[in-house]
């Protein structure tokens, strides 16, 4: 097990060095010029062309990457055109609002997704189900964006419930230990603090985690309807187990190791979903930010924060892997090849 | 399918008494069970509603007639934000177009977008696929290596990079939108792949010294089609949100077309003076896209022996 | 009396109609007694079982008569009662072990269900009872095996634990439902030896399901032959083996492969397939497949008529005929 | 033991995508300021987006320049209510005949934030950065102030003297400006490699206490300012890029003060009981012609376009009554604008008519996706409304909308008959706008302008030092825009602010800066 944990991480670096390719492609080779956005509108032609000489945007592509994936390896992911400001630097200042954002969103989708799964298969073809099953599938069809918007219009604009928008309210805000605000107003011990960062968490996580809770519910209900008629399931009840043990111990333990891969899975697809949904309720986090830079022609930062996000997200597989065999112990990697 | 001949209980045998008569293709096959899903029903009369609109519209604008209400790019700037009533029924945009007329306008572009984007990843990505799965070795290696790469960024951000390269348009949304979704089909395809590749019938057909390209497409391919199909259905659900999502971010299409993703863009500005100006697009594609899935997940039922019988 | 059914009717409603999987049966189990049903797939045999223990899942239902277990019907008792019953005075064991343990569980954790489900005992004690029970199943080093998960045993192995489980509580009435079907037949001799011994041991009842005659032979003490839902012939082992009568039990036991003998003769088979139970023939459900049929047949179904302690439900031994019986 | 192995490899995962987080998460790095801010004597002020930078060498947006101001004081500052420059940390100067030296006596006994002193050395270290050899191409205003500045001599402690190579009437303007011009703790630049976009010191009313990325910066009052202090304890600049969202904090109580709204929410706003602050704005939204190739080398052919549209309903449906038509290029409140001057007017006949004649059916429009601060209805709407009325003329109209960065390649291409564009006045000087249709470079003058009268005109309004005299000379240069029609003039987006009733002395420069050391909050 740890040899194939090793083996993946090993594994990891092909991927990134592919990442890397592929994103200075796009960017260095098809992207506009960042010059005229970063000089303002007094840039002239002049102007232009000393800062891409003085930039390495003028030498041969292979010469470019070849400084990047050499800054890369020491750590260095170059500065932003647009700041100035080391890429890291402005990265790790947003990477933790979009972490919490889906932590919260992945949190909230399984949990609300688990539960309407189980009672769904577990009272199947009954109102409840049908009325699940209706909400998972506009759960699934629904534009994030236009979630969010509906969401901000009716809470916020209507209501005026919850914040439309933003991490906490500025004059809380903790001092930063972790980043994540939620972390850190409980380690400052302010209350108040952790409940305003609760807030504003509501709505974003909330349209963030829609989707992936449709997703979730359905898995669950059609991975429990495959349990729950198991032979095994039946043994238990021929113990005399009551039902709702045969459910929660059995069929759930059992239905859960496929939907484990499914929340892993989605907690990728959250990573784009945090996109759209810092766009919506300008959450200050890596999503927003690299759209921003990508439309600026920030390669630097687009460069850096792609790099960061694959490594995530391979990491979250590898993760999910592993809680897999944790979960189903016929699952062993000692020889699996890919 | 052939039933678990170990399977002895009752109960198995008077649901394999239900069908008795088996149907010859697994297309057939799926048909037969998709007609009795009253969901997909409703999804595949949506699309075919929705895809009758599209018809309509492009034929009339080939033949320069006028069949929408009004002409969806004519704007009149005294009609600004008109709220819906009996002349508009959905109302007027900031240039005072009509939102109906656009709304039914766009139907062409998400449906155009969504097929025209899973045709370009399905035929790429079951080609990659099929080459892959069937080679295996170093070719496998080398083309699930690059669809993990590519499955490691979030396709969104994929397209949005793409679309800020290539610059905003039909073609290069399609291009950008297809391009991403690539990954998937491969996998599912070499997965499918590499499962039939040792059944009975393949090794005969090696054996008998077919050429592999004959193998992988009157073999290996018939067999795996239903799935490709199901994917394909939802994917075009996929490719319809992620247009919206792009037009959303206002990197979609050209102007004046109307799409829903841009519309919903454009409205968000307004959502206190004019929400009906978001709220019709946003409803639009949901349909859409509630279509697809229904008629994808009607599909997948269909194919599935196991939750077939309900 | 242990055990009696009177009437028993199952139904499954489908779409298509409404299949009645057992139809009208009666049968009574003694304490201490082997009682086997024998028949074919889709006999009404498991369904029957399954009846029993109140397990039966949607679409299936009672549609009328009775259980009674010990004077209790179990038929009226509520889920809350039954569950106390089952897995404690009734027990049962499936024919897949491969399937029927709960992968993700090791054997110790849910051998110890049953038992703390059942007996107020302490967890250390519910594992030496668990140990102890593996033990007398036969599994050497129970201890140790105890940790297992079910993929680390054989198929063998798992039935045994599936036994463990079943008599870990003592039950009064064992219900094994093929319990030897999926195994080897140098295994399936074991596990049947070892029901044997148990029942000797615990002193309980056991209502051995099989599709096998084999089985029937070696474990049981009377014997039921169950066809469409319906029995068709019942009585003690050596009178059913010795002189069977319906021409469907017949039929079972020609089709026995017989080791010594030496003739070139093909196995015989039953002709025909099992009706589809959507679509029952009139008259006796076997009329259709039957060498002795005669027009009655196809006509009406026979009532199940007791001649000498063996009842047989078959217009051949209408009691008209009673006199020939003994002639044939 | 194979538990305890999984369970090890478990953790292991856990632990290594926690320390990935975490190491991912900004270290500890300033001192939790003392004593949490309060509400009453917070102001918030809510804009669109995020700050480049706070280093003025360094940045060139307007969301930096609203902060800047705050934080910093430069030698020179605009009037309250014009762009004409008062005293600031020059108490007074003087301009040689020449109009080549200006000699600035400074303020004394000023200190910036970090506690070393502000004196002459301090004014030269500045400009310095910003000339040659120093200066770095991304230093985005460092030849528009100081590009005639030949070099800066320290005469004593409080005086300094700054040597232009060329006469320069604009040069005091630019000295007020929040970009380059501001002065910078030559102290703090030293430490931080020249560049204090994420730590400025300055001399300003408040002083920076921390800024957390995409989110908010935070001021605190600087008790020893030299100058007026500030009444507001703490300032804080929270960006929200949404517009509804922006309207929404503030009818929510989550902001005091917001920017960068449009027309369509003013009810909203109202109705909520919160004022509307609204000033003009120096800038111009325009439609240019490519008059460097068929068909819009003839100016007649660009008399009837422009003629076709009809600018005042365009102006009042699209922007809702928060935008002023432009009858010129120059913004209505500058030196040099005069009421004669306008641009042709609707006539859809006459347009359909001379357009018949010319042949003309089509033409290939490019323009931008993103609201800018001039259009806030965004480039692309602007011009589907144009196509509306080109249409009624018979002109069938190509748009192809990019996104900025890419819409500044497709300009510089110079690939299309009609572009759209703006311009933000940096100084308040006339030269700053009409030097654009004088420029050479394609990015300034997108209409491929090309006039010799005019571009001598320009020189000479340059050096001629400012009065009427200088005046007539940019009023002349309107005329010939108006005539030429190379440019639509559209509109002068106004500034649109709002504010809670309890914040008072609320104002938004034209300039596009919001100092709030006056604003207070009962």
């Amino acid at each position: 097990m740890l040899k194939y944990i090793f083996k993946r991480i090993l594994m990891l670096i092909p991927v990134l060095i592919g990442v890397s390719i592929i994103v200075f492609l796009i960017m260095r080779v098809f992207s506009p010029d960042p010059a005229p956005i970063v000089l303002g509108q007094h840039a002239t032609q002049t102007a232009v062309e000393v800062w891409r000489q003085a930039n390495g945007l003028n030498d041969p592509i292979f010469l470019q990457y070849y400084h990047f994936i050499t800054g890369a390896l020491t750590g260095d992911l170059g500065t932003s055109f647009y700041t100035k400001m080391p890429v890291l630097k402005e990265i790790f200042s947003r990477f933790p609002a979009t972490i919490e954002l889906a932590v919260v969103a992945i949190m909230l989708a399984s949990i609300f997704g688990i539960l309407i799964g189980v009672v769904s298969a577990v009272k199947k073809n009954s109102i409840f189900d049908n009325a699940g099953m209706l909400l998972a599938l506009v759960g699934v069809s629904m534009p994030i964006f236009w979630l969010g918007i509906l969401l901000i219009i009716f809470f916020s604009g209507t209501l005026h419930w919850l914040p439309s928008s933003g991490r906490i309210n500025p004059m809380l805000q903790p001092g930063s230990v972790t980043g994540f605000y939620l972390i850190d107003s409980l380690i400052a011990g302010n209350m108040d603090a952790f409940g305003d960062a609760l807030r504003h968490l509501v709505l974003p996580a909330s349209a963030l985690a829609m989707y992936s809770m449709a997703i979730i519910a359905r898995m669950t209900r059609s991975s429990m309807l495959e349990t729950l008629q198991q032979d095994y399931i039946r043994t238990a009840r021929a113990k005399g187990v009551s039902e709702g043990r045969v459910i929660r111990k059995h069929a759930l333990r059992n239905g859960l190791i496929p939907i484990v891969t499914v929340i892993g899975l989605q907690l990728g697809s959250l990573l784009g979903g945090a996109v759209l949904t810092e766009t919506v309720f300008s959450w200050p986090g890596i999503g927003s930010y690299t759209v921003a830079c990508i439309l600026k022609s920030d390669f630097p930062v687009v460069q850096g924060v792609v790099l960061l996000i694959a490594f995530v997200f391979v990491l979250v597989n590898l993760l999910v892997d592993v809680i897999y065999a944790f979960l189903d112990p016929r699952i062993k990697y000692s020889k699996k090849e890919g | 399918m052939v039933k678990d001949v170990s399977s002895n209980s009752d109960e198995n045998l008077i649901q394999a008494a239900e069908y008795v008569e088996k149907p010859e293709s697994q297309l057939k096959e799926m048909w037969e069970t998709l007609k009795q899903n009253k969901a997909a029903v409703v999804g595949l009369f949506i699309i075919a509603l929705l895809a009758l609109i599209a018809l309509a519209v492009w034929g009339s604008e080939l033949l320069g007639k006028q069949i929408l209400p009004y002409d969806p790019n004519y704007s009149d700037m005294t009609k600004s934000f008109i709220w819906p009533n009996a002349e508009h029924w959905f109302g007027t945009d900031q240039l005072g177009r009509d939102m109906l007329s656009r709304i039914l306008d766009g139907t062409k572009i998400s449906l155009f977008v969504g097929v025209a984007a899973v045709a370009i990843s399905l035929s790429i990505g079951v080609m990659l696929g099929a080459i892959a799965g069937y080679r295996g070795g170093k070719t496998d290696a080398f083309i699930m290596r690059v669809m993990d790469v590519m499955l490691s960024i979030p396709s969104i951000l994929l397209a949005i990079a793409f679309m800020a390269a290539l610059g905003k348009g039909l073609d290069k949304a399609v291009i950008a939108i297809g391009l991403v979704s690539i990954p998937e089909y491969a996998r599912i395809v070499r997965g499918s792949i590499l499962s039939v590749k040792e059944n009975d019938y393949v090794q005969a057909a090696k054996v008998i010294g077919n050429k592999d390209s004959r193998i992988i497409f009157k073999h290996i391919l018939p067999n795996i089609i239903s799935l490709i199909v199901v994917r394909a259905t939802l994917g075009i659900s996929t490719a319809v949100l992620d247009t919206a999502a792009l037009g959303f971010l206002g990197l979609g299409v050209q102007p004046p077309y109307a799409e829903w993703g841009d519309m919903l863009g454009r409205a968000r500005g307004f959502i206190f003076t004019a929400p009906y100006t978001l709220i019709f697009p946003g409803i639009a594609i949901t349909i859409i896209v509630l279509a697809f899935n229904l008629l994808g997940d009607g599909l997948r039922d269909a194919l599935d022996p196991k939750s077939r019988i309900k | 009396m242990l055990l009696e059914v009177k009437n028993l009717r199952t139904e499954f409603k489908l779409k298509r109609g409404t299949v009645r999987a057992v139809d009208d049966i009666s049968f009574t189990i003694d304490k201490g007694e082997i009682l086997a049903i024998v028949g074919e797939s889709g006999s009404g045999k498991s369904v029957t079982s399954l009846s029993i223990m109140g397990l039966l899942q949607k679409p299936g239902r009672i549609a009328g008569g009775e259980i009674s277990f010990k004077s209790q019907d179990l038929n009226k008792m509520s889920q809350k009662e039954l569950q106390k019953i089952r897995g404690n005075q009734i027990s049962m064991i499936f024919q897949e072990p491969m399937t029927s343990l709960n992968p993700v569980w090791r054997i110790k954790d849910q051998i110890m269900e049953n038992i703390m489900t059942h007996m107020k005992i302490s967890k250390k004690e519910a594992l030496a009872r668990t140990i102890e029970m593996l033990d007398t199943v036969g599994i050497p080093s129970p201890a140790e095996r105890a940790n297992d998960y079910p993929h680390q045993m054989s198929g063998g192995m798992r039935q045994r634990v599936m036994t463990a489980m079943a008599l870990s509580c003592e039950p009064e009435l064992l219900i094994a439902d093929e319990p030897t079907t999926a195994l080897d037949v140098t295994i399936q001799a074991q596990i049947l030896e070892l029901l044997y011994q148990m029942r000797e041991k615990f002193h309980m009842a056991v209502l051995l399901i099989t599709h096998d005659l084999g089985v029937v032979s070696e474990a049981a003490d009377r014997v039921i032959v169950m066809y469409c839902g319906k029995i068709v012939e019942e009585a003690d082992v050596k009178s059913l083996f010795s002189q069977p009568l319906h021409p469907y039990t017949v039929g079972l036991l020609q089709s026995i492969p017989q080791i010594d003998d030496e003739s070139d003769q093909r196995l015989y088979m039953i002709k025909g397939m099992v009706p589809n139970p959507l679509n029952m023939p009139p008259g006796c459900y076997f009329s259709d497949r039957c060498d002795s049929c005669m027009e009655r047949c196809t006509q009406e179904m026979p009532e199940l008529q007791e001649i000498n302690g063996h009842k047989v439900r078959c217009f051949l031994y209408d009691k008209a005929k009673e006199g020939e019986l003994s002639a044939k | 033991m194979k538990k305890i192995r999984r369970i090890v490899a478990l953790a292991l995962a856990v632990a290594l995508v926690g320390v990935t987080l975490t190491a991912c998460s900004p270290k500890k790095e300033e001192s939790s300021t003392s004593a949490a801010p309060k509400a009453s004597d917070t102001l918030i002020y809510a804009q669109g987006a995020e700050p480049r930078g706070l280093d003025p060498a360094l940045v060139d947006d307007g969301e930096s320049a609203k902060v800047m101001i705050n934080i910093y004081d430069g030698l020179l500052k605009y009037n309250k209510d014009s762009t004409k420059v008062e005293p600031s940390l020059a108490k007074s100067w003087e301009v040689s005949a020449d109009g080549l030296t200006y000699t600035f006596h400074l303020q004394e006994g000023v200190k910036f934030h970090d506690g070393t002193d502000f004196d002459a050395e301090a004014v030269k270290f500045n400009i310095d950065r910003q000339l040659p050899p120093q200066v770095t191409a991304d230093m985005a205003y460092a030849s528009f102030v100081y590009g005639s500045v030949k070099d800066v001599q320290v005469v004593d402690k409080k005086t300094v003297k700054v040597n232009l190579t060329a006469p320069s009437t604009p040069f005091l303007s630019n000295l007020a400006m929040v970009m380059s011009a501001p002065i910078v703790s030559p102290k703090a630049l030293k430490d931080n490699k020249n560049n204090v976009n994420q730590v400025p010191v300055g001399t300003g009313p408040y002083k920076f206490v921390k800024w957390a990325k995409d989110e908010n910066i935070v001021l605190v009052r600087n008790d020893e300012y030299w100058g007026t202090k500030a009444i507001a304890k703490n300032v804080i600049f929270k960006f929200i890029k949404d517009n509804s969202a922006r309207v929404v904090a503030l009818n929510n109580g989550e902001a005091d003060m917001i920017d960068g709204i449009d027309a369509t929410v003013v009810k909203q706003i109202t109705d909520a009981g919160n004022k509307i602050f609204q000033a003009p704005g120096m800038n111009i939204n325009y439609m240019a012609y490519n008059t460097s190739r068929k068909p819009f080398n003839d100016a007649k052919l660009r008399t009837a376009i422009s003629q076709a549209i009809n600018v005042p309903e365009l102006v009042k449906s699209l922007y809702q009554g928060y935008s002023e038509t432009a009858t010129s290029i120059l913004p209505t409140f500058m030196e040099g604008y005069d009421k004669s001057v306008t641009q042709v007017s609707y006539n859809a006949e006459a347009a359909a008519a001379a357009i018949k004649a010319s042949g003309l059916t089509s033409v290939h429009m490019i323009t931008y996706t993103n609201p800018r601060p001039y259009n806030s209805a965004n480039g692309q709407a602007l011009a589907e409304a144009i196509q509306g009325y080109l249409s009624k003329v018979g002109v069938t109209v190509k748009i192809d909308a990019f996104d900025w960065t890419t819409y500044k390649q497709k300009l510089k291409a110079g690939d299309y008959d009609i572009a759209f564009y703006g311009w933000i006045g940096d100084n308040g000087d006339p030269d700053n706008f009409m030097y654009l249709l004088a420029h050479e470079d394609p990015s300034m003058n997108i209409a491929l302008y090309k006039n010799a009268e005019f571009n001598k005109l320009i020189a000479k309004g340059v050096e001629t030092p400012a009065g009427p005299a200088r005046n007539a000379i940019y009023t002349q240069l309107e005329k010939i825009a108006a005539a030429d029609a190379a440019w639509l003039p559209i509109s002068h987006a106004q500034t649109l602010c709002a504010y809670k009733p309890n914040i008072h002395n609320f104002y938004f420069h034209m300039t596009g800066i919001t100092p709030l050391a006056g604003v207070s909050k009962q």
